[in-house]
Parts: C-alpha cells; structure tokens; sequence
C-alpha cells in the first residue's frame, strides 16, 4: 500500500469506527483528492462528514475546535504545511491551551493534516517543514510519519487523541509503497522506532532523512561501521529515552533532520542528550539540518539545499574518526515530479 | 394570561439585569482587598444585552462570550459561586482557578469557553452550531463580540462560512463603540457593522442593545430562523459600557471619552429603565435575595482551597 | 485626435493581451521539455484584466499581483527574458532563480513580489499606498486576486484599514469562479464580491472582465479617484482560466466544469474578441514581433548562468 | 531612566534622525500610550507616521511589509506577544522570505515590537514568551533585552537593521530603572554580554532570567562558587560564541529562560555547547525553563509555575557537585501589579 493510500484507508477506518470523526478543509472535494489521500471518503461518508470550506484557514481550525469540545472529531486537512501559519492563534492559543484553561473540563480532540512540499521550483513558500514550530509549544503533539504502516497507524492514534496533533505528512512520501496490516490498529505516539540496530553510531532521524540515514547506514556498513538508526515519529512528546539508551550503547550521536537549525527538534535531541548522558558521548553529537535560508526555487540551488545520505554518511564517520577509502555515496533524493 | 407571561418574562429580565449589576458592584467594591487577582472587563452597562439575548435562549443553547463575561456567564445561568470563586483563583472556581476573569466557562447552563484573544471565540461558536447539526441536535449557537472584534479577518471568514452551511447560529456584536480606547470612527470607515451582513446573504440589523425587551424579540426571531433551519443572523446591539476597558474604575480622566457621553448613556441605562417592570416590594425582594446570594458567594469563594498542583500528570514532552 | 488616440489606444491593448497570451503558449508548448521547473498558474483566458487594468496606470504605479501572474508582469511592463529565464530557474531570472512562476518581480517596471500563499499580497499593496502617501508620491498601488482569495481574513481587514486611511490604491479582484476546482457557489453564500464593498463604504463594481475597454475605463476611473485622494475602490472583473489550475494542461477530464461552461468562456475570448481593433497587417506584424521576442527570451533563459551559491553570506544564527 | 522610558527614548530618536521610521499598531493612540512606551511621540511627529489601526493584525503586519519593501520602516507594537500568533503568515511566509525569495532586491526593514505579560492572573493568553518561535525562522532576527541601556540600544539597532527583527519586551521590567546613555547608539544585533564574570559555572541566561542569574549568582558567592553570568541578549543570530569561551572557561553551564524546554532557545545552546565544546564539560548541562503547561491564573499556582533564582543556584550548585550548607535563597521576582 503506498504512503498516500495509508492515509486515506486510516481515515476510512477511524470514520467507521467512530461517527464523531469528520474531515474539513479548503479545497477538499478537488477531483484530485488531496493526492489521493481523500479517495472515496466524501462517496462513502457523505457531505455531513466532509466540509469544504472556502479559503478561510483561520475560521476552519476555530470551527474545529469548537466542533471539537462537542465531542466531535474533525480532521482538518491543509494541502500545504505554510498555511497553517495563518492558524497558529487558533493552534498556539486556543486548541494547545483550552484543556488546561479551564481546568481539563473539556478535551480539544483534533487533528490537523499538514503537507511538506518539496521540488520541482515549489519554492520558499510551499516547502517548509515547520516541526520546530509546533514541537514547542505544550498542548500540541506532533507527530512525522515515514514509512505507510506508521502513516496509518500514527494517523489513527492522533485521531484518538484527546488533545490537538499535528500530522505532518511529507509530500515526497506519499508514492512509497509497503505492505501495511490490514484493518486497525494504533502506532503509539510518543515512542521512535529503531529502524536498524548498531553499535558504532546512532543516527537519530526525522522524517524523510530516516530513508537516508538507511543509505547512509548501509554505505557505513561496507566501511566496516554500524550505525544504530532510530526513526524519532514522534516530535512532540519526544522520545529522547530512546536516543539516550541507543547513545549510551553507541556513544555517538549525529542528528538527520529536514528543518532549519536553531530552536529545532535536532537541536532538542542533542541537548537532552547532553543533559542526560554526557558521559556516554564519545564525540561531540553532529546536527544534519538545512541551511539557514529558505528553500530557494531554481534546481541547481535546491540541489544544493537539501542534505542527504552522503552528509549523514560523512558525520557519522567523523564522529567515529573514520576516515576510511570507502566511497563517498552519491545523493540519490528521490525528486518530486510535475507541477502541483 | 398573554399580560401575565409579559410581566413574568419582564420580572425575569429586570431580575437577570440586577442580578449582573449587582454582582459587578460588588466586584468593584471588593477589588481594592487585591483577592481577585485577575484582569476584570466589567460588563456595567451592557445588562440589557446579555439578559434579553439569553432570555431568548434555552438551556442546551451555548454561547459563546468574549473576555467581558461576568454578565453573559450570569445572564445564561452560570454558577454565581463559582464565579466568584474563580475571580479569586480558587480550586472551586469555574475554570479551577487556571483562567480567571477572562476565562470562565460553565459547561452544564451553556457558557462555553472564553477567550482573552479578540474575535478568537467567533468561530468557536460556528464549530459549536457545525456540531448541533451534525448530531441532530436542536440547540443553536450564540457568538457574542464587540464592535473591534468586527474587525478581525475571522469575523468575516466565520460570517461566510456560517452563512454557507447556513448554521444554525446567532451573531451577537456589542457595538459600545470603543475598543480598548479607541472610537470606532478611528477604525472603520462605514461604522453600521449590521450592513457588512448583505455581502454574506445574511439578515442583520441594529438594535437599541439598552432596551432589553427589543433586545430579547429581535434576538427571538433570529433564534427561530436557527432553529428552523432558515440560517444565521447578525444582530449588532448598541450599547456602551461605563467603566474603564479593563479594571474597576471610571476613566474619565483619560480623556478618550467625555463626560457629556457617559452622562447621555447613563441617562437610558438598561437596569434603571426597566425598574419599571417590577414593583417596588418586588424590586426589593430581588435586591435582598441577590444581596443575600452574593454574601454567600463571596463567602465560598474566601473559604475554598487554592488549586495545589500545576498538573497531575505534567506531559513529558 | 480623439479617434486617433483611441485607436492607438485599442491597438496597444490589443498587442498586449497578444502578448501574454503567445508568451503563455510558448510557455505550454516548451513545458514538456522539463527546464521549466516551476508550478505555473496559467493566465490564459484572463488577458483582458491586466492588459486593462495596467494600460489605465502609470509606470510608476505600482501592482501587486498573485502567484497567477505571467500576465500581469508582462502587462505591466516587465521584462520579458527575465521573465522566462525565471521560470528556467536561471541567475539572470527577474528573482534571480529563487523565486520561480509563483514568485516574478520586476521593481523598475513596477511589478512587486507576487507570492503564493493567497491573499498574502493584499496587505502589501496596502502598506505601498501608505508610504506613497507617507513619501508625498502620486503614485497608486493596486491589489490583485482571485475571487477565492476574498474569502480570507485580510481581505477584509484590508478594505477596512485602506477605507479608513482612504489609501491611494484599487482593489482588483479576478473572479474566474473557481478556487482550484472549487465553484464558488460551493464557497461563498453571496457571490456578488463586489456588493461587500459597501460594508467598508468603499465604492464596488462587477465589469466584465473580458471586455478590454471596459476593464480599461473603469479601472480609469478608479484611478483617478485614488490619485485625487477620494480612497480606493473594489473591482470584480468576471473572467475564466482555460487551462488547469497548476500547470499547462486543460482539465476536463476532472469534470469539476463542463465542457459546455468552457466552450462558452472561449466563445467570448479576449483576445480573439479584440482582433477587431487593428487590422490585419498589424497583426501580422505584431506576431511575428511578439514571436520573434519570444525566440530571442527563450535563447537567452537556455544560454544563462544557473545560480551559483546558496547565498554569499550565509547569515549566522 | 526606566526601561519603558528608553524603549520611548529609542524610538524618538529614531524617527527624529530618519524620515522613514514611522509606528504603527492597535490601540497605540491610547491615552495610556503603551505604558508610557510611546509617550509624546503622536504629539511630536503626527497621525502621518503614527498609524492606529483596528483589529486587524494579520492585514496591519502584510501592510509593514509593503510599506518597508517601499523604503519605510515601521515599528509594529503590539501591547501582547499572544497577538503576533495573529501575524505569522506574514511574518514566517513573507517578511523571513521576502529579499531571498526575489534574489536580494528587496529588504524589509522591519521592528515587530512584542509585550510579555505576567503575573495579576493574566493567564494562559496573555503570558506566553514565544522566545523560540522566532528564533527558529531564517529571515527573521530576535531579541530580548533584559535593561534599560539595552532597551535603547537594541531597539535602534532593530530599527536600523535591514530584515525584519521581533524585538521583545518583558512588560514586568518596563518599570526597572537605571543611567542610559544619553543620544543615539546602537547595541550590536548578535552579541551577547557578559554581565558578571565567574570561573566555576556559566549561567546562559534569557530576558528577565538574567536578574535572577545575577540575584542566583551573589548567592553562590556567599557559598564560595563563583558564576559567570551571560545575558544573552540576541536570539537570533543567537551568540553562541561568547556561551562557549565562557564554558571552555568554567567547564560547566546552566540555562536559564522563561519558556517552554522543547525547542528552545535554551536548548540551541545546550545543543552548540555539546557540539562544538563537548570536551570543556565537566558536567552535563542543566536547563532552568517553564514547566510543560500553560501559564496559570491563579496566584498560587503561577508562583508555582515561575523558577527564579533559587532553581538557579541550586542548578549550579548541582553541576558543581557543590553541596554547601549555605542558605537557598528565595525567590523574589518582582511581581506585576495591577489589572491589565
Ligand atoms: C487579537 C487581539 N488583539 C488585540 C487585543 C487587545 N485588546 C483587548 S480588548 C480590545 C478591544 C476590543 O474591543 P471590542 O471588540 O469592541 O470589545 P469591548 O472591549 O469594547 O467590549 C483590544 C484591542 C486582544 N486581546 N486580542
Ligand atoms: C492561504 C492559502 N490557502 C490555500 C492555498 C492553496 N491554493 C492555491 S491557489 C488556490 C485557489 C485560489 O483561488 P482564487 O483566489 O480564486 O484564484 P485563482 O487561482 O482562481 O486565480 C488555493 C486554495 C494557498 N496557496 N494559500
Ligand atoms: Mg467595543
Ligand atoms: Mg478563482
């Protein structure tokens, strides 16, 4: 099952599970399904259970809410991770805080469904990643699915969540294909995932850069170093217990994240890493992160933007002090095709 | 018995009037002993408004108010307790003492959650109305704003969005024209916030908002196109408000507004005008009994426990 | 004199909807070629908004269009090859190859930052007829959007701030009746965009925006009253996209519009519609000029410099 | 002069020196001029280059951004930091974006000045810091100045700067008062300070959390450690420089910052101290932040919420394995009185 069609079967799921769920969202009934991720929900649910709003993200993610602290629980799904930026006073303010406010009275059970661009010129505005945002804040959870079984699983334990979640779904994912179990089941939230056990390094990994630090595990492999590689899922509660325990086998630390430096989730594993195992580092944990600029639009610049395999690979040798004649991998990125 | 219902309807009012101004009063007399430890946006003035809105409405309706709420919370029929209770950031309160003035809910008469955020509960209310709908249920919903609220960008894009799914919804706009301090005419160019209604297909008119008994008809046709399903209405009512924006005091020495204005206001104030409706041994009854309750609720509020602990079970994050 | 000036008049604004519509063909016929990497938002079947609209302002002017915006940077006066060497991500592109399709500029030609969230620029537009007014420049700025952005906050908090500063600017809306493939009967209770003009007192006109001298006239006047200081005005030009959302293919397919709806726009084309205007040696000429253009635009995108760096100084954080 | 008084100081000077410094925010025409912040300064320089605007901070922020592309610069005040969230399409998709996105043609000079309440029960709405929010974002700069010789010299400095810069203010040190510099000067953007130097621990401290420090550090005295104290002053671009050649100093650090630990500015430095001087600790690193809630109302949870100096000292005492029978202090922050 590909990635974009775990999205959809775990909505189809959690709507027939529970008749309190609904997907809301600008532009939704587009014949294009938001890439598919949609198929067949507004056929088989109806109208009542899927609301087009027009372009109003503020007042969509306010009405959510509200529908929300009725027991109801709304999907909001936005094509682009950069709108939500017009939401974050009903996020920040409102959904993150409402529970507490007033005392847990109500819960705000909501997700929202954010999509990270990537390639073909999308440029600046249409390919953030924004994990840092919503990491920060209490009252949120985030969570970063990477591979189909998680896309689905993950997305049916954020819809049973009491609180707000936000899915931040990777547009580049989407067309990745693996057997996913059928029917329902729950990715825990809050729990990474080691994708690959070492002993040399761990490479903890967010997102897309879990697929590269996969390459770059296998290209260290032929060097003759193991690396341990964890897949962190979930942003907000972070799971850091489980960098900690990897580490202290290991006693090396490089962070893979598609985000921008400062203030970041990378920047949170290292430094509760260092808060809580110092002794067990060996050498000094290295971030892979983006540039400090934003995701410019002409290829031979993107190109450059985005890290990959070879940079994990390269920080993990320098951390091990390896400097083997092994081979250098190439970045092999997969590109995201076609205009939209 | 139609005269019998008018005059029960208007004891109810005049009642539901008194019992806000009394309440405030005594949260003004009472805020020097620095026990109520959160920023007030006193409702004096507006009474007829919350009293003849709510007066309209039925238990299972929600509202939803902003920051200047003691009067919407009462006149819906909040617990007086725990609203006190709450001002004094005690465990008892309406919120457990973790929002405070500004943010006070009271789930069971229908106070829905307020925000300090300006125009943020707007489209609360519409998720509110959405939900009605989607559970087949009856109740409408009410969002209560004030002229700046109007506004926001949210105020707009809930107006239309509302008006699409013709949700079964009130727009309630307190137009007392000031924000913060700051006239309307410093901040619109055309000030009849009801005309912005037309350019969402949807009925809206202004109303004398110190009159509560038009207050409670007009708010009681839109109530029942909600309810039939016939959609949303936008109910701007001009009222004014007599302290200062935010805190227990006049301002006149602020010079945003002059005396001469406020003298005019207090000249038709909503609870003074409807004395009328009762007669004098009713009016006194009233005033002991609502004396007596908030004895009683000041009492409880002194006497409750603090809130202990920041969190039970604070999120590892 | 009269007849003369008009007819030069119809002449140029014909030669420019050619224009915009030859360099968009091109620009479809070479997309398969993949060097252009860009999300492009097709203008075509729009021609005669920004060839209106812009032939009634003045270089200085300024506009701020949307991310579906090849046409009005090259209504505006922008530089062609820039234009496609953008679009070929090159370094002598107009934003230097970091902004694409869905980010042209082109300061000396005023033609400001397009940006692809919607309604993103509205605001701009705004705070440039604020610092005209502020700098004593009698110049104007003009908003451009499509009938979905409209729906967002701003748009209204825009009319409102520039109707109560009565900015020297013109709001033009695009309504093409769709939002990606959304109707907007499914968006909007009361599609009469313009009549919402009047809640921020702000004068509103719905013209066909097909007609390239109407566009031109009432857009004229709009001007002219913003240049005399009478504030700004709200514009809804009807109008239709031919080809898809995003991207150079048509989209029937989709079957979100009905073959019949489009053939009906397309039978009421533009530029077609303004053939009449000049004769047909002029247009002969105009077309080879324009294609020889293109050729030379084209030549010069595939012959630049790709951008180098990432940036010269990467800003330490 | 108090600290609100300088931030007036700032910007008079400002716009008596440039033509093109103009304010602009809601209720700024207020009689109450901002607490004071923007005292006589309608009066001096007029309603032309002193912009009130309704509620509408989403449209007043895109209107900043078009008039500082037209070679204005506007000082956005906004009586809240809470109301930026309002803002962050224009601020994270536009004003950061703008001068890369169309290859440096462009700048955007820019000031979004942003209150931080507390305290008076202002509760979960009205007390946020959001520090770390902006110091994510490339394209935007940060600051907090923690005095009123800073409040002035930062503020110009912003003012001058050519790309946007959150400058923000801790509404309970408006009041503080000390000798500023007469005239105009600039701060640097990007320079932390050291405001007391020590050898046995580093203490990082952020915005009001550097009176604690200092209150912390004249403690620890008593108990024969000596603290080096850093104001960190800018958040972005965030010094990191001047938190190392202390650390390599002291060997040992502790972070103090009002905000939420995830993502933080308190953990970037955590994070590039591991990095880039893993071998000067002698101790793991220890942050002092806000629990992971919101704020509270009432009086005696907020005291709850709230670490001072005491979390301080006992922080360093703890990383300097130092157990001293000499007295904790107590906390004594300076409460903010009154309703709004
Ligand atoms: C989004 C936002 N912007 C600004 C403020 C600051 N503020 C608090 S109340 C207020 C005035 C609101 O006026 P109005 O809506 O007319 O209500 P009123 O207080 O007059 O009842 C302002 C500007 C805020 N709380 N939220
Ligand atoms: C704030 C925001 N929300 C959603 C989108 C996704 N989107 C891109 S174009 C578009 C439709 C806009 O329609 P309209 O304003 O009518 O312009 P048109 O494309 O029809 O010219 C949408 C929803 C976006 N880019 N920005
Ligand atoms: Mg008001
Ligand atoms: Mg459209």
């Amino acid at each position: 099952m590909k990635f974009r069609e775990a999205v959809c079967d775990a909505t189809r799921l959690a709507m027939e599970k529970d008749s309190s769920v609904f997907v809301i969202g600008v532009g939704i009934i587009d014949p294009r399904k938001v890439w598919g991720t949609l198929s067949g929900i507004r056929e088989q649910f109806g109208d009542r259970r899927f609301i087009e709003v027009g372009l109003a993200e503020d007042a969509l993610t306010g009405v959510s809410v509200g529908a929300a602290t009725h027991g109801l629980r709304p999907i909001i799904v936005h094509h682009r991770i950069d709108f939500v930026l017009l939401t974050m006073n009903q996020l920040i303010n409102h959904a993150a805080k409402w529970s507490e406010m007033f005392g847990r009275q109500q819960s705000v059970p909501l997700v929202v469904r954010a999509v990270v661009g990537r390639g073909w010129g999308n440029g600046p505005q249409h390919t953030q990643s924004l994990h840092a945002l919503f990491s920060h804040v209490p009252g949120l959870k985030a969570v970063v699915p990477t591979n189909p079984t998680d896309a689905k699983g993950l997305l049916l334990a954020a819809i049973e969540d009491d609180g707000p979640v936000i899915y931040i779904e990777h547009r580049w994912l989407h067309e990745d294909d693996a057997p996913v179990p059928p029917g329902y089941y729950v990715t825990p939230l809050g729990k990474a995932a080691v994708v690959r056990t070492g002993t040399d390094a761990t490479i903890a990994a967010v997102g897309p850069m879990v697929a590269e630090a996969m390459k770059a595990a296998a290209a260290l492999e032929q060097t003759g170093l193991s690396a341990e590689v964890l897949d962190m899922r979930t942003l907000r509660p972070l799971d850091s217990d489980t960098v900690i325990q990897s580490v202290v086998k290991t006693g090396r630390l490089v962070v893979a994240e598609g985000d921008w430096s400062p203030c970041s989730v990378g920047g949170e594993i290292v430094a509760r890493v260092a808060e809580q195992a110092l002794s067990a580092l060996k050498a000094a944990p290295v971030r892979i992160m983006w540039p400090d600029i934003c995701v410019p639009s002409s290829q031979t610049i993107e190109a450059k933007f985005y890290p990959g395999a070879r940079e994990i690979q390269n920080a993990v040798m320098s951390v091990c002090n390896h400097y083997s004649q092994g081979q250098t991998i190439q970045n092999t990125v997969k590109k995201f095709d076609g205009p939209f | 018995m139609k005269t019998d219902g008018q005059r029960e309807l208007k004891k109810q009012l005049y009642y539901r009037m008194l019992l806000l101004r009394r309440s405030e009063e005594r949260i003004v007399a009472n805020y020097h002993l620095r026990e109520m430890r959160s920023p007030p946006h006193m409702y004096m003035g507006h009474e007829a408004v919350a009293a003849g809105v709510c007066a309209a409405l039925r238990r299972e309706d929600v509202i939803y108010p902003y920051y200047r709420s003691h009067g919407w919370y009462l006149a819906k029929g909040g617990d007086l307790n725990e609203m006190i209770a709450e001002l004094h950031g005690r465990a008892t309160g309406c919120s457990r003492g973790w929002g405070g003035s500004m943010h006070l809910i009271h789930i069971p008469s229908g106070v829905m959650g307020t925000t300090a955020i300006v125009s943020g509960n707007i489209s609360h209310a519409a998720g509110a109305a959405l939900a009605f709908r989607m559970k087949g249920l009856n109740a409408i919903s009410v969002a209560i704003f004030g002229d700046g609220a109007t506004e926001e960008g949210v105020f707009h894009e809930t107006l239309n969005f509302a008006a699409v799914y013709k949700l079964p919804m009130i727009f309630v706009c307190e137009n007392n024209i000031y924000a913060t301090n700051t006239h309307i005419k410093d901040r619109q160019a055309q000030t009849d916030i009801f005309r912005r209604a037309d350019g969402y297909g949807m009925p809206g008119m202004r109303i004398d908002g110190n009159d509560v008994l038009r207050v409670y008809d007009e708010t009681g046709r839109a109530v029942e196109r909600a309810r039939i399903g016939d959609g949303p209405t936008l109910l701007e009512y001009m009222t004014y408000r007599y302290l200062e924006h935010c805190g227990v005091n006049e301002d006149l020495e602020l010079g945003y507004r002059t005396e001469d204005e406020v003298r005019r206001w207090m000249s038709i104030d909503p609870v003074h005008t409807a004395e009328k409706f009762v007669s004098e041994q009713e009016r006194k009854n009233m005033e002991s009994e609502i004396s007596a309750k908030l004895d009683e609720a000041f009492a409880f509020a002194k006497s409750s426990p603090w809130p202990e602990t920041l969190i039970a079970e604070e999120a590892g994050a």
